[in-house]
This record gives structure tokens, C-alpha cells and sequence, in this order.
């Protein structure tokens, strides 16, 4: 099967950003989204630790260590920012205001359940951060991972086996092998990464995919 | 009105054992580590640490930790690369643990520094965290009720603060610093500059009411 | 991203009759007189209020009301000098009114901007404005529970704002009007000047998420 | 009986204003506290309008029309000052911040009930603005009023009659006859207006007024 390299796939789901949005971009491989947005859309890119409006990383010496995003990475300020505490951030993720989240994840059921903050590996102690506050707060909530784990097990399952994060709160999937939008009836397919079946994919996930409406 | 402070060492001197103790901050941005520092050199011990991240590394946090002075964190994420200080003592079953969904985190705090008895957040709704919790569903969405958290002490990084504890702050270092202000019953504040002249009411984002000390701390980290 | 619109007039053309409407203001300041009156002249009717005050004299919402255009008024306190068209209107049985108090009023719009489902607060526990609401006693404290307050729209004024929906204020003029743009399904901004560039991201009170369009309406009251 | 005018009712008040405190002062009387508090002491004024520093009233040719006090009244900005918005302005009150709020009454209670917001004349509308807020979040309530109403009866009751602001929240009151603090016991007199005796306060106070202890 044919499998998008995460760089693919960043700039495939970016081409779902439209003109316009405000963005969280959970930390980890969705930050590099914002790199692949066609340059025409202007998109406001919103932080959890107090910014709308994080610009691309800075040039070497022009780095200011407390100017960082939700990965702790070092962020430049984009045209139109604005800083804000804790709490205000929060209220603007909680409170419905921005309109994209791309987030990843463990498993994402055909129910849209999510499971992204735990594992059943109880050796570390757990962490939570702000991913339950974006999917009760977001109205669009993109899931960007592998299809299935390292070890072949699938990740989009009837149910979550793990801990959840929130419940019925995924819209759509983007993994290397395709997009699935989350419907009342289930997963179904909007698109195959070049060379791949449906049935390919269907082989490799637990959860049947209902072919495209 | 004064609320200047000499010493960073002044400053954490009512901090007794068994305090509670708010520190803001997220990753690196916006921690007092001055005041984290003369609070490690005080040696308060069995202290309940209320903050986002456990620290990373031998210095802030993640020294206090290491000092052993920390028995209970309250926090959202306490597993950033290099937070091995904390993952250590909580291995080994020497800290208690708390863990809050930052938004919640945040509310909790804004709830007790507003007077609120508590209130319904639809975050956690029907996860692991809301397990023993008081549940409302409210027009077919489901909310968990959360009570408010105070503490005894914030320690506060701002950039900017006079002589009546107004504060202003630099770029994401804001994050849980202004609302860490308004629920402690004692909330001292670490700042890069204090300023001889009144900040301009309109820039100030902590107004002084919640400051109890404000303290020069010119290192940028 | 352009949320600058050119007219009041413009502005204020989504607002249909039995629309919400949340007005900024404390007073007369703070007031976004130019929408008022691009609403009065568009004659939307059967309007439900959600302001402060009720008004004085004929201009602002004491024009509103004069016209006949309210039909709910929901506000903390609706008897300052002058608000002779709110009297009456109520006097006649015209009128229907809400009364909050004041903190009440502003955090039930913020728990809705927030998205909290709903908050217990000490205001009023044991008065006549709590008869009939749910009511809570914890660690011997009396709290009356609350719930958000929402609305189809908000008519914010602002002294700057930039192409993005960015707004700073001035002075006391601030009051209802940052936390209002964060409760409406769509929030108009007056500013008294459109700034050109972006506005300074220290100095934004509310950032543009919360605010749909902005127009310039460069009187002062 | 001698009684206070108002402005010395208001500058006997202003003594037990300590320096470095944070006040509220209520809408009408008590906003002239502010002009007899001794020189020598800094005290920041709280209005629930989003200030604390309020200032002085402006000069004539100096009056900012958005610059206003909780009463509507012109005012300045002191040193020190901060403006913020209402909730952040309601959670200074409500969350214990403020030191003191002096406030007018109809009527108060021996057991510390305050009733300053309406009374049985339902001719007008109800209208309750920031008082309720101030009195379950500011620990020291003084209250600011004549001791009797303009018919002579009394405004210092065993319970009040009008519809309440808040439940035993009055620590003092200030008339223009006498002060007394609010006590676990009841009224108790802290002083007399020069030349009133406690007999003749007594003879126009429904509720029982315990000598200083």
C-alpha cells in the first residue's frame, strides 16, 4: 500500500484549511501543518498558552525564549496577533470561537470517539494538557495519524480500547493511507491516498469504511 | 501604598512548610524562577505545587522536585521531555499526584479568584478524569462540575510591574500568571523591571489588588 | 482576513426582528451609539435587550425604547435619571424585564462566551432575585446557580480596531463590551478609529475571534 | 438630637479609612467619602465600571466623557491606576479582593441583613446594579445613612421589612445620631454623635442597642 510520509500528509490536510480560519494545531506533528497552507489563505493560528496569531519559527538570533507555542517550540508573532492569559485562552477553545482543531491520536472510534492521552501503559505518570478542552470546544476536530501502529494493529476501531478524550468529537481523519469523515453511520471514505483500494484499507481497520456517498 | 520587595529572599520568607503554592508559567515562558530559586535556598519542605508542567531538568521545577521539597503536584501535563525529576518521584510513590485538564485547571483557579462556588465544563464529560464527579446533562450536552482551587501562595512572572503591584507581561510568558494572582491569599510577583512611574492603566493586565509583593528580577531565561 | 465593513447601516443589516441583542455600555460610556442608530433606523422590532442600563433621554437605548422596537429588556438596572422611556414602556405593561445583578449579568455572558455550562455564585443567595433557582451551601457558604446568557448578537464600541477584528478601549469605557463580543453568535465592533496597521498584540483586550465585523464611527459622546 | 450633616457624616467615615486600603465607595452619599480621607494615606478606589484609582472630579475643560464612576459621576485617574473589563471588574468584588465598601441602606438589621436595593413600592422598577455582589465578596461592609427615615420611623430594625441585598453581611453603620457595629449580639455602640446620649439613639432605633463593651 501506498503510505504518505508525515510531510504528506501535513500538506494534504492543509489543503482543507480554508481561507479565513482560526486554527489550533495540537502539538507534535500537526504544527507542521501551518507550513503547507497555500500562501492566498490568510489563517490565524491560535496556541493554547495565550496567542492568536503564532508566525513561523524565527531565524537564528531572532529567537525570544518566552515566545513559544503548546509544543514549546520558539514561534515568531504573525500580522494580527493578540496575547491573552490562561484562562481567556481557554474560553476561546471551550467556548466554540476557533474553527478548526488538527490533533492526533492513539484510536478514533466509528463512533468519533477520541483516545489521545493515554495509553493502558500505566509506567509513566498521565498527562492530559488541553486536548479535552479543544473537542468539546471545537466545532471541527481533524484527527492526523498513521493508519494503523508500528506493530500492524489498527487505530480506527469500533470502539476505544484506551482511555478517552472525548466522546463522538471527530469529524474526520486524515491517516497516510486516506480520509474517512466520522457520520452517524459509521467511517466513511473521501479519498484514498493515490494508489490505494478501498479494500486495501478496509483490510488494515478494524471499523468497516462505508464507500464514499 | 509600597508593595516593593528588596529580595527574592524577603519575598518567599512567609512560605512555610506544608504551603500551598501556585507557580505560573508554561514549558519555560513566564516561570518565576527567581522566586523558585530563593524558594529551593528556603527549603520549604512537603510543599503542594499547583502549575501546568513539572519542570524539565536539574533547575526551576524540576530542582524542587529533585530537592525532594514537593510532596503534591496539581497540574495538567507533567510529562515534557525531561521532566525526569517528577516522573522519578512519582515512581517511586514519593508525590501525590493531580491531574486537571488545563482548561479546567485555569477555570478552577479564575473560579476562586472570583468568589465562584464551582461550575459545569463540558471538558472530561464522560472520560477517566470526571470519574467520581457530579454530572449534569444540560440540553442533550453533558458538563462535569468542578470546584474552585485557591493556595496560600502564587509566585508570578511578569515583565513589568510599579510600586502598587500593577503588572504587565511579554508574549506567551503570560499564560497562567494573571489568573495564578487573583487565588492565592498571598501572591508575590517576580518582575524583569519594576518601574519607577505608574504603568499606563490601560497596558496593566494584573491590576496591583492582587499583588501582595512585587520584586526585581532582571534575568531573562 | 478583511472584517472591516463601511456602514453602520451594513453593519447592522443581519439583525432581523426577535433577534437578541447584547449592547456594550455602562452609562454613556462605552455605548455604541452609531449602531443604536443604524438599528433604530432599520426598525428591527420585537428585540430582546441585553444591556446595563435602560437608557436616559431620547437618544442611545432610550431612543430604542421610545420607538417601540423591545420587547424584553433583560439588565441589572434600568432606573437611572432619565430613563423615562423605560418607565414607561414598563409602566404600560409593554415591557418585559430581567432583572440581574450587576456580576451576575457579566458572568453569565462570560460562562456562555466560555462555554461553561453554568456556575454557582454567592450573589444574591437568600434574596428575592435567587426565589425559584437552584441554590447550594458548601463549607456553610449559601451560592445561587446560574446559568450562561447568550445572544444572536452583540453591539460592542471600542476606541481602535484593525482589519482583523482586534479592539483596544479607553478608559472606563470598556466595561460590558469585551465580554459581551465573547457571547453573541455575531459580534459588530464600532471603533472610533480603524487602524491601518495591526494593532500592538500587547495592547489587544479582545482579540478579533470574537468580533465578525468592525466599522468606524469616529464620534465621541 | 444632633445629627451629621452629610458631609460630616462622610468625613467621620473617612477616619476609619486605613491607609494602603482598597474601597469601594457605593453610588450617591457615599462616593464623597473619598474627599475627607486624611492626605497622608493612599487609598485605591475600586468602581465596578472596570477602574480602581479613581481620581478626583475633573477640572472644568478637562472632562473625558467616558472617563465615569459607578454613579456616573465625571472622574480623574490616579496614580496607580488599572481599567479592566466587568467580569474582571465583578470577580474583584465577588473574590474577596476588596478591602472595604461603604454603601447606603434602607434598612439594616441587628443581624447584619442589609436592604438597600428596593423597597414594598413596586410603582418603579426593580433595579439592583452591584450591591448584592459587593456584599457576599467585600469582608468589611460599612453602611452610610441616616439613622431614621424622613417620617421619623426607623431604619436600624430587628429584621428589615424591605426585600434583601444580603444576608448578614453589614459589619458597621455610620448614621448621622451615632455608629455601630454589627455583632454576633446585635447592634453595639461604638460612638455617639457629640451631644446625643444613648438613651435618645435608643428611642428612635427599633432594634436593641448593646452599650460599647
Amino acid at each position: 500500500m501506498i503510505s504518505l510520509t508525515d510531510e504528506q500528509l501535513a500538506a494534504r490536510l492543509a489543503l482543507d484549511i480554508p481561507d479565513g480560519a482560526y486554527v489550533n494545531l495540537g502539538i507534535g506533528k500537526p504544527t507542521h501543518v501551518s507550513s503547507y497552507v497555500p500562501a492566498d489563505r490568510e489563517v490565524l493560528y491560535h496556541s493554547e498558552n495565550g496567542i492568536i496569531g503564532v508566525g513561523p519559527t524565527p531565524v537564528e538570533g531572532e529567537e525570544d525564549p518566552e515566545m513559544i507555542d503548546a509544543s514549546k517550540r520558539l514561534i515568531t508573532v504573525a500580522p494580527g496577533a493578540a496575547f491573552f492569559e490562561h484562562a481567556d485562552s481557554f474560553a476561546i477553545m471551550r467556548g466554540g470561537h476557533i474553527d478548526i482543531a488538527v490533533l492526533g491520536a492513539y484510536q478514533v472510534a466509528e463512533n468519533g470517539d477520541l483516545a489521545n492521552w493515554a495509553t493502558q501503559d500505566e509506567k509513566f505518570p498521565p498527562a492530559v494538557g488541553g486536548a479535552m478542552d479543544l473537542v468539546v470546544g471545537v466545532p471541527c476536530i481533524f484527527v492526523m495519524m498513521k493508519h494503523v501502529n508500528k506493530d500492524g494493529s489498527p487505530k480506527l476501531l469500533k470502539r476505544c480500547s484506551y482511555p478517552l478524550t472525548g466522546l463522538g468529537v471527530v469529524n474526520r481523519v486524515y491517516t497516510d493511507l486516506a480520509v474517512l469523515d466520522v457520520t452517524p453511520d459509521g467511517f466513511r471514505l473521501v479519498e484514498l491516498t493515490d494508489g490505494n483500494s478501498l479494500a486495501d484499507v478496509q483490510a488494515v481497520t478494524e471499523a468497516r469504511i462505508l464507500p464514499p456517498s | 501604598m509600597d508593595k516593593r520587595i528588596a529580595t527574592l529572599e524577603e519575598a518567599v520568607a512567609p512560605i512555610q512548610d506544608g504551603a500551598s503554592v501556585m507557580i505560573g508559567g508554561f514549558g519555560n515562558s513566564g516561570v518565576p524562577f527567581g522566586l523558585i530559586d530563593a524558594l529551593i535556598a528556603k527549603r520549604a519542605r512537603n510543599l503542594t505545587i499547583i502549575s501546568n508542567n513539572a519542570g524539565a531538568g536539574d533547575f526551576g521545577l524540576g530542582l524542587l522536585l529533585r530537592e525532594g521539597l514537593v510532596s503534591k503536584f496539581i497540574c495538567s501535563y507533567p510529562r515534557s521531555r525531561g521532566s525526569v525529576w517528577f516522573e522519578k518521584a512519582y515512581a517511586a510513590g514519593e508525590i501525590a499526584l493531580e491531574i486537571i485538564p488545563q482548561g479546567t485547571l485555569a477555570e478552577r483557579i479564575r473560579a476562586a479568584g472570583a468568589g465562584l462556588g464551582g461550575f459545569l465544563t463540558p471538558t472530561g464529560f464522560g472520560t477517566r478524569l470526571a470519574e467520581g464527579k457530579e454530572t449534569r446533562v444540560i440540553d442533550g450536552k453533558g458538563y462535569v462540575f468542578e470546584l474552585p482551587l485557591s493556595a496560600d501562595f502564587a509566585l508570578i512572572r511578569a515583565e513589568r510591574g510599579d510600586r502598587w503591584g500593577n503588572l504587565s507581561y511579554h508574549g506567551t510568558a503570560r499564560n497562567f500568571n494573571p489568573v495564578m494572582a487573583t487565588a492565592a491569599r498571598h501572591s508575590i510577583a517576580e518582575v524583569r523591571e519594576l518601574s519607577e512611574t505608574p504603568l499606563d492603566p490601560e497596558r496593566v493586565v494584573s491590576p496591583g489588588i492582587f499583588i501582595d509583593h512585587v520584586v526585581e528580577y532582571g534575568v531573562r531565561p
